[in-house]
């Protein structure tokens, strides 16, 4: 009789959680404790305010002495959520924790429903179904994997920057994988940063270099995650080094082949200053570019067109670290965790058309802008429109893309903020006339209002209305030959028509365009907009589904500077405790053959994604390798002669269940399917 | 393929020229037409304001007249060149089909009228038809007078691609202007080719209606544009109807030809004039008529 | 509450569709509780089984659950391509199909057996598919085949229902 | 009650002779509003409006309006009933459509204009002599009738219900027509009037139901 899993037959406690007026206000709890109370091998039945709270763990413990309980069930929240807190209170009591088993009529019921007698019949209804499948527990030992202390970080920003110093200073490897030719990512290309208006560059350089001058951290760029394979603790990963057609070793930058192209001026836009200036084909993205190596653009280089260049570049460099030849080289690493700190992709200005991105020359996207500003930009700071005048007046349209339910439906956080911060610079730049076009100004966070309060001070024009169009068309004298920006002022009612020189979109944050891609190859979800999903909104913002994987910076949502940092921090945090402990627990329901009935039919072995399955030919019988298989359970119900099972999902566990979910629906079925109930 | 014509009232009127030139160049093109038989009024935007569930049935009347016109039919094309009956008639598709309340009265009340309603028709803009259907080779094939040098504005105004049609770009609508580079007229790139031309305001309250057209005419003209076509018989009605009026108001000598595409292509394609209706219109495209040749005056 | 005068309660209730869910834990049983925490409320006449990946689900599980008074059975699991073992949910999909046919055979109509791929971030979704199923279901009528199994028992054995509810809820009293 | 009296004693007129009085009591603001104008426009969307203005912005006549659509909106979601009924608003909306068609949040505008309108005319609320109304009032009839509108007629009714010496101004464009053939004096008409009544009452059948 399997009701008696080596501690004798069952002498169940059943514990059911008002969680305040969280399940209580729905469900009838009391109604709910006195109807398990009536059902076989229940001992003590009790409802309690907040079972999670610690006198609430303690009534399970001193019942488990007092009453000598064998199997516990508690009705509250979500496993998902406590299901380790009473395991624990359990193993606390002296039980082996999977004699415990847990019941959600919160996420499940009481959330969900609104009708108070039909939640309190679903909630006992589970409840029963609970009791009735904590029969069939057994002990069960908890599995225990060791972590590598290795760790790979994807996405060199500053998340992932700052992520790779924290972990590498605890004396951990870390391995830094960036797609691009240099670490730095969009922060790299901001001139100030807000509220405090210092240089993005003079804060981030020195990290950067940190970076490169850390022995603990190998950095590579140009390189790109092809493959991960593995499981918390021991992930494998191949990484594609990108021929860049210089030796990284020899390269020390000098930059002499740049200056000995045959190009002899440049004539490519360049990526990093958004098209605005111009590159050669062998080129480095900017002056601090991290590492400090230049590289060759096959697209525009002569030589990968014709194969007849004079190839004056590699004449040039004394240190013969010009390689034409170079190709894809892969790489394989082992870690035991990692972060994923991919970043965002600015919007696509193109696609809100009324602003004429594209279409009129002066309205430039707040990347561009950010590189006009910059000293070392492509106009050396000097704010000029694409005509090469000074602007006299400018319009900041916020909101480019957000909140519209067309494109992104979501708020990109960062955009009032930037855009102030970009009227601060445009005033001082050129002292022209700066107007702020805000649906609404969101300034959260500590010393943004007050940098609000400074550009109200400053004279800057903030008109709340969503700008409708932006257009050459001139029907007043002083709007010939401009852009003129239609609006609604909101606050006082009256459309109207504002001629600008220069408009700057202070266009959204969306997820990259492999965010997809990205997140099947780390086996993690994306949630509906398309960033990367957080395993809990609050209290687990940096994990994901998938343990040893985590998420820092604007991978997850848009997200400023110090936000993505203090996430950097905490996913480090993460990694780091789990490389401390050394070794993670991993939840028993591994399957396993029973041996005298297994037929060796075979039909198991493709069935495992983890290949944990072979055949002992000797004996003609499958075997699984506990340490491979992660327990998804598909051999089990593929099993024709039901000779596999698995732990925590046994087939009795999960028909008790079915049983005791359906115990007197509608008609009364107990004649057909009481599996053996009776307590003897 | 086989379409069914639905005029809508305007082209039995003001819009005389626009039906006429329409069905002269569809015969030239060969397409294969017919009338719906005892067509009602769409309810145009006016009916919208009074009562929408009769403006949905009177509108649904057309389509179930075309269905039982074509029961064999399996999708049933029906063109409307009217841009107000066009957008009625689409919207009413939409909107029956996405609340089946408002179908259920609907068909309830056809059937008091013995016909019956199941949504098998798709109304196409002739614009669409021309387009999608015949293709630009065809019409360029069958142009015998290059308009060379014309500069045409296309105005399409409102409700031919707003806010339901499909057939192309909502803020920058390209048909038209590519039907002129079949012409071998030479299309302006203008930014008010579907801001509102004041509608029924213009005729009723003319001092919102009028200052909206003189926009547009003022626009095209400094533009360049020898002549504005429209594909709606409002727009062209106040574009051109109302010159004088504007002149006055705003102390101007307008005098810009505003035509339908379909008198433009009728042109091209050496359609004798009265076939086009140029008769009928108020300010005689001379330019035009000139490039054309044979170009004797239009109408006495 | 004894279960004697439970089985009376139950025989008085009108009658309600009665659905047996299998979610799997990564996807749909996550989207379940973001539905929780987001309240978005629906259908009462959902009881979800929680397992590791719908791979799991055994045929033998739907069954089951029909012959002991299911009217429906739904089971969710991620979308094809993001399955957490990454690929439990097409090798449901496989025996899913063979199912379906069978249940057709038993006289067992399509809709009372369902799959879907619901993501952990769709939470809207859980509420709209069970709001649905349920409502479709309701529309069919009750399955009950013990009902019916029942009644052919009792023909057979030629005694009155009650007693064997009798004899069931003193089984039941412990 | 009383409070009704209380802000009728603050009204403009009776003591504050040609103050205009802004301020609004709860009492004057009409709660199922929102709701009611939401349900007949298939406007659910109405309540995700942000009041961003683009509405507003993008229309070309918004500037002769006494509220901008935006307002509207507002007043409409918050029950200030009279206000939107007898503003003008409503009745300079060319159905050009550009709102429906810009705004972010999917607000089918143009759609809670008809609805506005429509509620206008049913409570006598709209401006007699304004010409618009009048326009659609006098259409409504004539397609009831003929099941076709002809614009000569039109005109002329329209002109005569709101300003007829508006008509004389128009005379020379009335000719014009006239002579290119454009403008007819004749009302044009379908053959199945009778059907066409049918499909009439037959609505108002279905409608009563529904009100039952």
């Amino acid at each position: 009789m399997s009701s008696t899993n080596g501690n004798g037959s069952p002498r169940i406690g059943f514990y059911v959680c008002h969680c305040g007026h969280n399940i209580a206000s729905v469900v009838n709890v009391e109604e709910v404790q006195k109807f398990v109370a009536t059902l076989p091998g229940v001992i003590v039945s009790r409802d309690y305010k907040y079972m999670c709270s610690d006198p609430g763990q303690e009534l399970i413990q001193n019942d488990i002495k007092e009453f000598k309980l064998n199997r516990i069930v508690v009705a509250s929240c979500s496993p998902l959520l406590h299901e380790h807190t009473f395991r624990v209170a359990a193993e606390k009591g002296g039980l082996n924790p999977y004699y415990f088993h847990m019941i959600n009529i919160r996420e499940n019921v009481s959330w969900v429903n609104t009708d108070k007698v039909m939640a309190t019949e679903k909630a006992k209804d589970l409840a029963r179904a609970g009791i009735q499948r904590v029969f069939f527990h057994k002990p069960l030992i908890k599995k225990e994997v060791p972590i590598n202390p290795a760790v790979m970080i994807v996405g060199g920003g500053i998340a992932g920057i700052h992520a790779a110093l924290t972990i590498a200073n605890a004396g951990k490897r870390v391995y830094l994988v960036e797609r691009e030719a240099t670490i730095g990512g969009h922060m790299a290309m901001f001139d100030k940063t807000f509220p405090t208006l210092d240089c993005a560059a003079c804060i981030l350089t020195p990290k950067m270099s940190a970076v490169k001058n850390n022995p603990n951290i190998t950095l590579w760029t140009y390189a790109e995650v092809e493959k991960v394979e593995g499981f918390v603790g021991s992930y494998k990963a191949t990484v594609r080094h990108k021929p860049r057609y210089i030796k990284e070793d020899l390269c020390v930058g000098c930059m002499d082949c740049i200056d000995a192209c045959i190009y002899k001026e440049a004539k490519y836009p360049d990526e990093f200053n958004q098209g605005l200036s111009m590159r050669k084909p062998v080129y480095i993205p900017f002056p601090q570019a991290t590492p400090q190596v230049v590289l060759v653009d096959p697209e525009t280089c002569i030589d990968f067109k014709s194969r007849r260049c004079k190839k004056t570049c590699i004449e040039a460099c004394d240190r013969d670290a010009i390689d034409l030849h170079q190709i894809d080289t892969y790489e394989e690493i082992e870690v035991g965790t990692i972060i994923l700190s991919t970043g965002f992709k600015p919007f696509d200005a193109k696609r809100a058309p009324q602003y004429g991105y594209g279409k009129h020359q002066n309205v430039f996207t707040a990347l561009e802008v950010e590189r006009l500003v910059n000293a070392s930009g492509p106009t050396n700071g000097e704010v000029l429109t694409r005509d090469g005048k000074k602007p006299k007046s400018v319009g900041i349209i916020h909101c480019v893309g957000s909140r519209d339910a067309k494109t992104n439906k979501w708020c990109s956080r960062v955009c009032c903020m930037y855009s102030l911060k970009l009227a601060h610079l445009i005033k001082e730049h050129t002292d022209a006339e700066v107007y702020n076009f805000y649906i609404d100004m969101r300034t959260p966070g500590k010393g943004y209002e007050e940098f609000y309060d400074k550009l109200l001070k400053e004279g800057v024009h903030f008109i709340r209305g969503r700008v409708a169009e932006v257009t050459d068309w001139a029907l007043m004298p002083e709007e010939k030959d401009r852009l003129t920006i239609r609006v609604e002022d909101t606050l006082i009612g009256t459309v109207r028509r504002i001629p600008v020189d220069m408009v700057v979109l202070a266009t959204g944050l969306v997820p990259r365009d492999d965010a997809q891609e990205i997140r099947r190859m780390f086996n993690i979800s994306c949630s509906n907009e398309g960033f990367f999903l957080e395993r809990h909104p609050k209290l687990a913002p940096v994990s994901t589904f998938t343990d040893g994987i985590f998420i820092a910076g604007a991978c997850q949502g848009p997200k400023d500077i110090p936000d993505s940092v203090a996430q950097a921090g905490a996913a480090a945090a993460e990694a780091l405790s789990l490389i401390c402990a050394g070794k993670i627990e991993l939840e028993p329901n591994t399957a396993q053959i029973i041996e005298k009935d297994c037929s060796g039919c075979k039909s198991c072995i493709p069935l495992c994604p983890y290949s944990a399955i072979t055949f002992k030919d000797d004996i003609q019988k499958a075997y699984i390798n506990e340490a491979l298989c992660k327990g998804c359970g598909t051999c089990v119900a593929a099993c024709p002669s039901g000779s596999i099972i698995q732990n925590l999902f046994e087939d009795e566990e999960i028909f008790s269940e079915i049983d005791g979910l359906l115990k007197f629906a509608g008609l009364e079925t107990g004649a057909l399917c009481s599996t053996e109930m009776e307590v003897q | 393929m086989k379409y069914l014509y639905y005029p809508g009232c305007s082209l039995k009127c003001t819009g005389r020229a626009y039906e006429e030139s329409l069905l002269a160049v569809f015969k030239a093109l060969k397409i294969d037409y017919t009338e719906i038989e005892d067509w009602n009024c769409c309810g145009a935007t006016a009916y919208m304001a009074v009562d929408e569930v009769n403006a949905f049935s009177i509108a649904a009347r057309n389509l179930a007249l075309a269905e039982k016109q074509f029961e064999k039919e399996e999708e049933i094309q029906v063109i409307a060149p009217c841009a107000a009956c066009y957008m009625v008639l689409i919207k009413t598709m939409k909107y029956l089909n996405e609340s089946p309340a408002l179908k259920e009265k609907t068909v309830h009340a056809l059937k008091e009228a013995g016909l019956n309603f199941t949504g098998r028709v798709k109304v196409r803009h002739p614009l669409d038809v021309l387009i999608n259907d015949i293709g630009i080779e065809a019409i360029a094939k069958a142009k015998k007078h290059p308009l060379k040098g014309i500069k045409v504005a296309s105005y399409y105004g409102c409700q031919t691609v707003r806010p339901y049609s499909t057939f192309d770009d909502q803020r920058d609508p390209q048909t038209m202007d590519n039907l002129v580079k079949a012409l071998g007229a030479e299309p302006v790139d203008w930014p008010l080719k579907t801001r509102c031309c004041g509608g029924s305001l213009t005729g009723t309250v003319a001092e919102v209606g009028l200052p909206l057209s003189y926009i547009l005419l003022k626009e095209a003209a400094r533009h360049g544009a020898d002549v504005v076509v429209t594909a709606c018989p409002l727009c062209q009605f106040n574009l051109e109807c109302y010159q004088t009026d504007i002149n006055k108001k705003f102390n101007e000598d307008i005098n810009l030809p505003v035509m339908y595409f379909s008198q433009l292509m009728g042109l091209a394609m050496d359609i004798p004039q009265k076939e086009l209706g140029m008769q009928r219109l108020f300010v005689k495209p001379e330019k035009v008529l000139k490039t054309v040749k044979g170009g004797e005056p239009a109408y006495v | 509450m004894s279960a004697e005068t439970e089985i009376k309660v139950a025989e008085k209730k009108p009658w309600e569709p009665k659905i047996i869910a299998f979610f799997c834990n990564w996807c749909t049983y996550t989207a379940a509780d973001l539905a929780g925490v987001s309240r978005l409320k629906h259908a009462p006449n959902v009881r979800v089984i929680r397992i590791m990946c719908s791979g799991r689900v055994d045929p033998q599980f739907i069954l089951q659950a029909f012959a002991s008074g299911a009217d429906g059975v739904l089971i969710g699991g991620c979308h094809p391509g993001d399955c957490h073992y990454s690929e439990g949910n097409y090798k449901l999909l496989r025996r899913f199909r063979l199912l379906r046919r069978m249940l057709g055979s038993m006289g067992i109509e399509p809709d009372r057996c369902r799959l879907e791929w619901i993501s952990a971030s769709e939470g809207d979704k859980v509420k709209t598919v069970i709001n649905d199923m349920v409502e479709k279901v309701r529309n069919l009528g009750p399955l009950s085949i013990p009902g019916h199994l029942i009644e052919l028992s009792n023909k057979e054995l030629g005694i009155k229902e009650t007693e064997i509810l009798r004899e069931e809820a003193v089984a039941h009293a412990g | 009650m009383d409070k009704t009296i209380e802000s009728k004693k603050f009204a403009p007129g009776s003591n504050g002779g040609s103050i205009r009085r802004t301020i609004k009591y709860e009492n004057e603001l009409d709660k199922n509003f929102a709701k009611k104008i939401a349900d007949i426009a298939h406007g659910e969307a109405m309540y995700n409006c942000i009041q961003c203005g683009t509405c507003s912005a993008t229309c070309p006549v918004s500037h002769y309006m006494d509220f901008t659509p935006r307002k509207i909106i507002a007043m409409v979601r918050e029950g200030f009933k009279d206000e939107v009924l007898s503003s003008s608003t409503v009745w300079m909306c060319a159905s050009c459509y550009s709102c429906t068609v810009e705004c972010p949040k999917e607000i089918k505008i143009t759609d809670v204009m008809y609805a506005l309108k429509r509620e206008a005319i049913a409570g006598g609320y709209y401006p007699k002599h304004f010409p618009t109304p009048a326009l659609a009032t006098s259409f409504f009839d004539q397609v009831k009738k003929n099941g076709r509108s002809s614009e000569g007629p039109l005109l002329v009714k329209v002109f005569l219900k709101t300003n007829p010496f508006k008509m004389f101004g128009n005379a020379l464009l009335g000719w014009k027509l006239w002579k290119t053939g454009r403008m007819s004096m004749k009302s044009e008409k379908i053959k199945d009037r009778k059907g066409f009544a049918k499909l009439l009452n037959g609505l108002d059948k279905v409608k009563e139901v529904a009100v039952k």
